[in-house]
């Protein structure tokens, strides 16, 4: 028995609002293949009276967080915040999977979820002679951890360094010193931990005196921009930065890249934040690029399964896998190369074409490497 | 566009006086608002339209003996007589705007003509050094180049210059950089690009080190004000309160008629309503045991403050002309200072901002009653 | 010579509902007392003809030249005694009423301080009626002629019923044609019938009506003066003419939402997807698309509507009839195609709706409890995923045809307009009317009138509804033919009024207006409502609201604001005391 | 139009008979009588106001009701052009458009209107004194049998009560008229006799509003078996400050904790052969709703409907404010109401759970629909004028006839043609007025013809 109080709930979350439309579960990536149903939760916690078991629940832990539901809801309802704040009552009862259980460990010991030492944090770009971040440069380039760690994250960092010091970019790292940002801690229902994170975080950036700052996973961006307590940082994502420098004309690209290309709109810069135009604008700009347009893209993009958490999490229905229909639509939409501009996309787009074994049609590329090659 | 008015061995006032000649002679103007010297080295507010009385015109004398808003303000009207121009301090250009926004005068046909404003003196205290207060232009203008109080040998700006935070005349057309200036460089002037061609200027940019003067002038002022309203305010929470304050006021109405916001023809409290039969102050009295005679001093001050605080510019005349010596400037910027942020408005700023009592938003206010 | 008052005190028993809480008695002895008191008199009933003669013998017998009754609230007797002191010819507004009912014995227990508020309450009357001056109601002549702006079905209804009564109507429509939105529909609910006839027979008459002049092509560009004597610019093609009028209807009509700011619905993207005024359209000619008929058709309701995060929070109304309207339609045009409504509530309100959206679904056509959340392309066909909220499951419905029921939104130049008339706008972007229940078709500005879809969503039937109501409100003052100007308005002193335009910006009423060359405001006395605010703006206090002047409400706060418990005037009042007859 | 209507009450000129005081009728009567014509118009009842007067708040805005009508009442009331036949009812109608004779039969109320002043004094007074069900309250207060349906009666006149008068049904009230000796002014007087007055009329407005559905109809909802399932217009007597609980939402004294509200009870329901939606419930629910939520703490408010028709100006915004509020709408049509100690029970599949449900209730409140009034067909065969299927009269023209009736110079305003809303009659009403107005304008031109001719 898992018993949870559900009138409070409802309040904090303004379930009264909700009509029972189902928008949220009709546009729900998860609900084609799991139990999840938002709407259905949403009724279960407003009729529960005082009792609402959450035993049995598994399926909370399947939402990728994508927010197809909170963004499209007609009466500004947001099951997406309620999934995360019941599982945070699992998380308080200490009943969460064991990977789960790791990551927030690693992350409160080591400053990320990956179980990696933090000394190693900023081993990626010794050879680059980035500059430390102080006071007075223009931009705090937040690398991430899945970046910062990850063989095939750190080639999407080292491409975007190049970008940047092309285009003459006054801007510098944390190293080592950078922590994670707690973006999937809070969507995994560590609350506590989160805002303990956020406070450190932002004092770090206070204390550095940091105006404006860029990130390479929308993840990141979304936490900085929407989560954190409002600082005065200005947060740009790495693609909005890029298409001002393509724009300004201070970034232009001299080599040709023959492909065509197709771009999978990340959860985070596109449904959570709006941002379609800027990726497509620096894809644009590469010559001999042709840019061919999937049908579920830009408010429509299909979820990778990679957000929420669920980069630790198999989910209750492995065998169906959003990554492997995404890669099957790139593909008969005739592209080349699966463009996108988040770390976990690119991960989970890249395991789902291994194991369609179609390496050899299609090549998963992140925004800032397509950029980088084509300098 | 910026450009730079040559300076012959070091006479800034000389070049300035050869400019506003050349705006008359030039015809691009009919007649200018300057102040011109007179007898015992004062200042005296006119209205030029002969190049050659340029020659005494002293825009740069430390004192301000009305708001030049006012004079605008009357010499305009609903619509300017012809091209004038006006040598007005930033506090008297801020007034002006709200006195346009309020129907009082117009910027048309109006070329407003701004000095960095490093300060300003008694006029009482000015005409006893005749003229050389603080060491006379010389020293006046060195403090202005290092950012310096101008005041010396035991005479200090006017407390309002001291806590202004406007210095620059962001809003006029022509703008004299005074802050930083070398002489040597000649004088920094922004001037619209059609009149520096009739006038044959160039572009010419001089690196002056006015932002960072500038800073420093705005740091000090910043520090004196919040310590000053600080002041005020502890006083007004004492005991007796803001109507403490106001004790010694004799109702002379100087602050009234010297402030350039108060445009109305005449006063409420010397309209026909407020001159009471003899039952009515009686019964007052009989009604509180005692009744401040004659009982609408506080009065006036409540309701002055209640009309122009939004729009209280804070250029410290209703103070300097005060002879009980009470700090009504400053008692009214705490107060405005207060009204403004709650209205998120700043008088003088924009013809485009509205002004506060204008605007109705449905859920505005909604705090109102409940302590805060 | 100096005016000297003489004021006859009347105060009420009101049957139990004074005399219950209020020692009636005590108040009429204290009020003899008063300075300009000459007669205090109490009575049960002081609204009866009695009562009313009461006051009429002392007018007379005793020369009073100011009356105050203490009586209930003005909004119940004010008239009544105004009428009855002009009867024996003393100025109606040298009368004045203390509400000791409502405000007084109605909410107060029976005891001294409710006498003694009473007595305050009386006291303050009588202190303002020694300063009342005579004032004048003027009427104002109206012209008998009225200006409706908008050629759609609203409009033209108006314009017509007014037509009808006999008065001169110009219609102004923007558009080349009449018929506006109804002229783009084939049929109605829930007779079915075409609209063709229907409005064929309205535009008809609208044409060929006598008194009614219909100029196409055409806008209004000025508005000025007030209800009764509009004076208005209207350009009609390039050249310009001026029409005087009483009263100005608007009928300025809707804009259907444009269906791509949800784009997730594939509107303007899929071929296959349309909207519903679109498949009218199509309804009246082929039912194809991309060359075939269509086997699969769906229908979205609310698209556009009840949706906050689009800002339009409010229903409009038509959609779910037109939905059922347009898919028997296709049941009747393509009797093998699959009809599917995706609903969230439906909405057949309205006298036989109900019944024909039993008869919709008897045709066949299958509504699913759901709100669509996108659509995505699959080979040659259109994917609706939606839940099924009843089945309690994501569904995913292949269509070659998806309509979109498209709301109603407020046109794009409603702020134009607005500004034009000075007409407020409600939250939804429609225009305001005066109260929601009672006046549905009045505005806040004396003399114009909301008809049809401009003050929110309606069907036909309601628009025609709104259109002859607003005619029939029209058409009062052009029948009297004289608009009663209040006396009670606000008046400027030239002298003080420095032109700052603080009042005209707090006017709701459009009262006040610089005068285009003393530089000073002036009040336009018709529009005026006499509600005040203008003259609490004025910091000059230059502005006067004629029976509640300055001095006359300072007179009533003196005697209102004096707390000391009013004492029995000791020595005999000089007033005759008379008791109850 | 050159020359000016001779209209006014100098009883030349064409008048207009609107029959009902209800809002469709008081505001039918204002247009016309401000256009300067004259109006009879005949209130079955004691006083005008009609069922707008039972209301307590009304829906959008949550003005109260009473303060709204209560000025139209006294316009009415007062108005010059406007002759009031109150406790009186049209019995013939002969003629034709332009030129309609009608009889109105005055109703005895063995009380002198002149005299009367409303002082309350003989109900006070009566031996039946607070034991008469008043109909006004829904049969829930109590009242003499001399009244006032409610204090803000247009006019304040008192009646006796002929079935409740033991004077008047025994022939004998004690030894002496205990009513007649507390009248002040002498204005009871048992020998009225009714009376029968004739009026021209140019036009006729049928106002005669609507019944409300008696819910015994459907039984398993335990209306009249249980004393705590009661109907949304019992509930809007008990919320009304004038009302027998003076505004306290109680039938025991105790607060309800749990509340649930059935929609659709005699509407939409082809069983009981009433197919039609009832338009106002949806939206009468919501603000009963939040009437409940405003004045009982705490109380757990449920809604079950089939669909929430909210499509009027700011309708849908009021349906977000009260669930915003805590109100929880489920999607079920109630089947039963049982009674499980001393709680009721609501039984309903909650469809959009997919399961059967049972809800605890404190107090059941059913959403009525509207009928058409019981004696619509007798009036329909006095005016001549067509009934529909659902026996509300037959406009002209669904879409635009809608005020004409069958019969051409007698118009339709109101309820009786269709269940709306206050707006909707309101507009409907003045439609009338206009189609009224238009006729008399015609009319009045005939006859200044005629005159000139002759």
């Amino acid at each position: 028995m898992l018993q949870i109080e559900a009138h409070p709930i409802t309040l904090q979350y303004d379930l009264f609002d909700c009509i029972q439309c189902g928008k949220c579960t009709g546009g729900c990536p998860m609900a084609m293949k799991t139990r999840l149903n938002p709407r259905s939760i949403i009724l279960r916690l407003l009729t529960a009276g005082d009792g609402f078991d959450l035993e049995g629940r598994e399926e909370l832990w399947d939402c990728t967080t994508c927010s197809t539901c909170s963004s499209r809801c007609p009466k500004k309802v947001n099951p997406m915040e309620t999934i995360i704040g019941l599982r945070g009552a699992f998380v308080e009862k200490g009943r969460v999977h064991p990977n789960v259980k790791t990551a927030l460990e690693s992350t409160f010991r080591q400053g990320n979820p990956l179980t990696m030492p933090r000394d190693q944090r900023g081993a990626w770009a010794k050879d680059l002679g980035l500059k430390e971040y102080a006071e007075g440069t223009e931009f705090l380039y937040y690398v991430g951890c899945t970046p910062s760690y990850d063989p095939r994250a750190q080639k999407v960092a080292r491409s975007l360094v190049t970008l940047l010091q092309k285009a003459g970019i006054d801007f510098g790292v944390l190293g080592n010193q950078e922590n994670c940002c707690g973006s999937e801690v809070r969507r995994l229902g560590e609350q506590g931990l989160f805002e303990m994170m956020a406070e450190e975080n932002t004092e770090t950036y206070k204390g550095l005196g940091v105006k404006k700052m860029l990130t390479t996973s929308p993840h990141c961006f979304n936490v900085y921009r929407n989560d954190y307590p409002k600082n005065g940082m200005a947060v740009q994502h790495y693609t909005q930065v890029l298409a001002g420098l393509v724009e300004e004309k201070r970034l232009e690209f001299s080599g040709k890249l023959e492909k065509t290309i197709t771009y999978h709109d990340p959860c985070y810069l596109g449904k959570h934040n709006g941002i379609f135009d800027e990726p497509r604008a620096v894809l644009a700009a590469i010559p001999g690029a042709t840019l061919v347009e999937m049908d579920r893209s830009r408010q429509k993009s299909l979820c990778c399964e990679g957000g929420g958490g669920r980069m630790w999490l198999e989910g209750t229905n492995p065998s169906v896998r959003l990554a492997q229909m995404r890669v099957k639509e790139a593909l008969e939409a005739g592209a080349q190369v699966l463009a996108t501009a988040c770390p976990f996309c690119l991960l989970t787009l890249d395991e789902a074409v291994k194991h369609l074994n179609a390496e050899d049609r299609l090549q998963v590329l992140d925004i800032a490497e397509l950029a980088a090659q084509a300098l | 566009m910026k450009t730079t008015i040559p300076v012959e061995d070091g006479d800034v006032l000389a070049a300035i006086r050869a400019f506003l000649g050349r705006l008359l002679e030039s015809g691009a103007l009919e007649a200018i608002y300057v102040p011109l010297e007179a007898a015992g080295g004062a200042a005296v507010p006119a209205l030029v339209t002969d190049p050659a009385r340029m020659a005494q015109a002293n825009p740069l004398a430390p004192v301000m003996p009305i708001n030049g808003a006012r004079a605008v303000s009357a010499l305009t009207g609903k619509k300017a007589p012809g091209r004038v121009g006006a040598v007005l301090r930033s506090c008297e250009i801020r007034a002006l705007i709200e006195l346009v926004k309020l129907q009082q005068a117009t910027l048309e046909g109006l070329t407003m003509i701004g000095l960095d404003c490093p300060g300003t003196f008694e006029v009482p205290r000015y005409m006893e050094r005749q003229g050389q207060a603080g060491g006379g232009l010389g020293d006046y203008l060195a403090a202005a180049r290092e950012g310096r109080d101008p005041g010396s040998d035991g005479l200090t700006l006017r407390t309002a210059c001291q806590m202004c935070l406007h210095p620059a005349a962001d809003q006029a057309a022509i703008r004299f950089e005074l802050f930083g200036l070398d002489p040597t460089q000649g004088i920094p002037v922004d001037i619209p690009d059609a009149l520096a061609e009739q006038l044959g200027y160039s572009a010419a940019s001089a690196d002056g080190a006015r932002q960072a003067v500038l800073e420093k002038v705005l740091a000090a002022h910043r520090a004196k004000r919040d310590g000053a309203l600080a002041a005020v305010r502890a006083q007004m929470n004492a005991n007796g309160g803001l109507p403490s304050l106001f004790n010694a006021c004799i109702r002379c109405h100087n602050c009234m008629t010297a402030c350039p916001i108060c445009y109305c023809k005449t006063c409420l409290f010397r309209s026909a309503s407020f001159d009471h039969k003899p039952d009515h102050y009686l019964s007052a009295a009989q009604r509180k045991g005692a009744l401040r005679m004659l009982s609408d001093a506080l009065l006036f001050q409540l309701t002055r403050m209640n009309h122009m605080s939004a729009s209280c510019v804070g250029c410290g005349m209703c103070t300097s002309t005060c002879p009980s010596e009470i700090p009504v400037g400053m008692i009214f910027s705490a107060v405005g200072e207060q009204v403004q942020a709650a209205f998120g408005y700043e008088p003088g700023r924009s013809l485009e901002d509205p002004l506060p009592l204008v605007t109705f938003q449905a859920n505005e206010w909604t705090e109102v009653g409940e302590a805060k | 010579m100096t005016f000297t008052p003489r004021i006859g005190v009347y105060v009420c028993h009101c049957g139990i509902n004074i005399a219950a809480t209020v020692d009636v008695g005590a108040v009429t002895q204290w009020a003899a007392g008063l300075p300009g008191v000459v007669v205090s008199r109490d009575y049960t009933y002081m609204c009866s003809d009695p009562g009313q003669a009461l006051i009429q013998n002392d007018i007379r017998e005793l020369g009073l030249n100011r009356v105050v009754v203490a009586s209930c609230s003005p909004r119940m007797h004010e008239p009544t005694f105004r009428a009855a002191v002009s009867a024996v010819d003393l100025n109606p507004y040298c009368f004045e009423m203390a509400n000791i009912r409502e405000q007084c014995s109605w909410v107060h227990p029976a005891a001294e301080t409710t006498t003694q508020k009473a007595m305050h309450l009386v006291g303050s009357a009588v202190a303002k009626a020694a300063l009342l001056q005579p004032l004048e109601q003027r009427q104002a002549p109206t012209t008998p002629a009225a200006l409706v702006i908008g050629g759609g079905i609203a409009g033209m209804q108006a314009a017509l019923d007014i037509a009808d009564a006999g008065f001169e109507v110009t219609l102004v429509e923007r558009t080349s044609s009449l018929g506006g939105h109804v002229g783009l529909l084939h049929r109605t609910f829930p007779t079915l019938e075409p609209t063709a006839d229907l409005l064929g027979a309205i535009v008809e008459r609208a044409t060929h009506h006598e008194r009614l002049r219909v100029l196409t092509e055409a806008e209004v560009t000025a508005v000025g003066g007030f209800v009764g004597n509009f004076d208005v610019d209207i350009r009609h093609g390039h050249e310009k003419e001026k029409v005087k009028v009483g009263a100005i209807i608007v009928a300025s009509g809707f804009d259907v939402f444009d269906a791509r700011r949800r784009p997730e619905l594939g509107y303007g993207v899929y071929p296959e997807v349309i909207t519903t005024p679109e498949f009218e359209q199509l309804s009246q000619s082929e039912v194809k698309i991309n060359g075939r008929e269509p086997k699969n058709v769906v229908f979205i309701q609310c698209v556009g509507s009840r949706d906050q995060a689009l800002g339009h929070p409010y229903c409009s109304r038509v959609c779910c009839m037109v939905t059922a309207k347009q898919a028997r339609l296709v049941r009747e045009r393509l009797p093998n195609a699959r009809v599917t409504v995706f609903y969230m509530d439906v909405r057949a309100f309205g006298k036989g709706f109900e019944e024909f959206y039993d008869a919709t679904r008897q045709a066949g056509v299958l509504y699913r409890r759901g709100n669509p959340s996108e659509l995505i392309r699959r080979g040659d066909r259109v994917v609706v995923r939606a839940e099924d909220t009843l089945l309690g499951e994501p569904v995913e419905v292949e269509a070659d045809l998806v309509i979109l029921a498209v709301g109603m939104a407020p046109r794009a130049d409603t702020d134009a307009l607005a500004g034009l008339l000075k007409l407020a706008r409600s939250s939804d972007g429609f225009f305001m009317e005066a109260h929601p229940k009672l006046r549905p078709v009045d505005t806040a500005m004396a003399g114009i009138f909301l008809a049809g879809a401009c003050q929110g969503p309606k069907d036909i039937t309601e628009t025609i509804a709104q259109a002859r109501a607003a005619a029939a409100t029209a058409m009062i003052p052009l029948m009297r033919g004289e608009v009663t100007v209040e006396a009670a308005t606000s008046v400027v002193d030239e002298e003080l009024c420095a032109g700052c335009g603080q009042c005209a910006s707090i006017c709701t009423f459009g009262a006040l207006t610089l005068h285009p060359t003393k530089g000073v405001m002036v009040s336009n006395a018709v529009l005026c409502q006499g509600c005040g605010a203008c003259a609490t703006a004025c910091p000059s206090g230059a502005i006067n609201v004629r029976h509640f002047t300055f001095d006359q409400v300072m007179a009533q706060i003196n005697v209102v604001s004096d707390f000391r418990a009013p004492v029995f005037s000791a020595a005999p009042a000089e007033a005759e005391v008379a008791s109850p007859s | 139009m050159n020359e000016q209507p001779t209209h006014g009450s100098n009883g030349r000129g064409p008048a207009a008979l609107v029959i009902g005081g209800g809002i469709a009728g008081i505001q039918a009567s204002l247009d016309i009588a401000e256009a300067g014509f004259r109006v009879h118009l005949v209130e079955r009842s004691p006083s005008i106001g009609g069922r707008m007067s039972q209301l307590d708040k009304t829906f959008p805005t949550l003005d109260c009701s009473s303060c709204i009508l209560t000025p139209k009442m006294v316009d009415a009331g007062r108005h010059p052009n406007i002759d009031l036949y109150t406790y009186s009812e049209v019995v013939q109608v002969t003629g034709e458009a332009g030129d309609f004779h009608a009889r109105i039969r005055v109703k005895p109320r063995y009380i002198d209107p002149e005299k009367c002043h409303g002082c309350g004094l003989c109900a006070e007074a009566c031996r039946l004194a607070g034991r008469i069900s008043s109909d006004f309250n829904a049969g829930m207060g109590k009242r003499a049998a001399v009244y006032v349906p409610f204090p803000q009666a247009v006019p304040l006149v008192y009646t006796v009560d002929p079935e409740a008068c033991v004077y008047l049904t025994r022939g004998v009230c004690g030894k002496t008229f205990k009513c007649k000796d507390a009248c002040t002014a002498g204005a009871i007087d048992f020998d009225q006799k009714e009376v029968f007055v004739d009026v021209d009329a140019a036009t006729i407005i049928n106002a005669t509003g609507f019944d409300v559905f008696d819910p015994s109809l459907r039984p398993e909802l335990g209306y009249g078996v249980y004393p705590h399932v009661i109907t949304s217009l019992e509930f809007e007597r008990l919320a009304s400050a004038s009302g027998p609980t003076a505004g306290k939402i109680t039938l025991d004294g105790t607060l309800p904790k749990k509340l649930v509200f059935i929609q659709c009870v005699g509407s939409r329901d082809r069983s009981l052969n009433l197919p039609y939606c009832s338009r106002v419930c949806c939206m009468a629910v919501a603000k009963q709703a939040h009437l409940a939520h405003d004045r009982i703490p705490g109380a757990e408010i449920t809604v079950f409907y089939i669909d929430i028709r909210a499509f009027g100006k700011g309708f849908e915004e009021f349906y977000d404010r009260v669930r915003h509020e805590g109100v929880l709408y489920r999607r079920g049509n109630p089947s039963e109401v049982l009674r499980r100690g001393d709680r009721l029970v609501v039984r309903a599949e909650d469809t959009l759970l997919g399961e059967p449900v049972e809800v605890e209730a404190d107090l059941v409140v059913l959403a009525v629909g509207i009928r058409p009034r019981a004696d619509a067909q007798s009036v329909a065969e006095m005016l001549g004028l067509a009934l529909d299927e659902n026996g509300f009269f037959q406009e002209a023209h669904p879409k635009v006839g809608i005020v004409e009736s069958n019969r051409p110079g007698v118009l339709l305003a109101g309820c009786c043609q269709g269940p709306k809303d206050i707006p909707d009659t309101v507009a409907h009403a003045k439609a009338a007025a206009s189609a009224a107005l238009i006729q008399m304008a015609q009319t009045q031109k005939v006859m200044a013809t005629a005159h000139a001719a002759n």
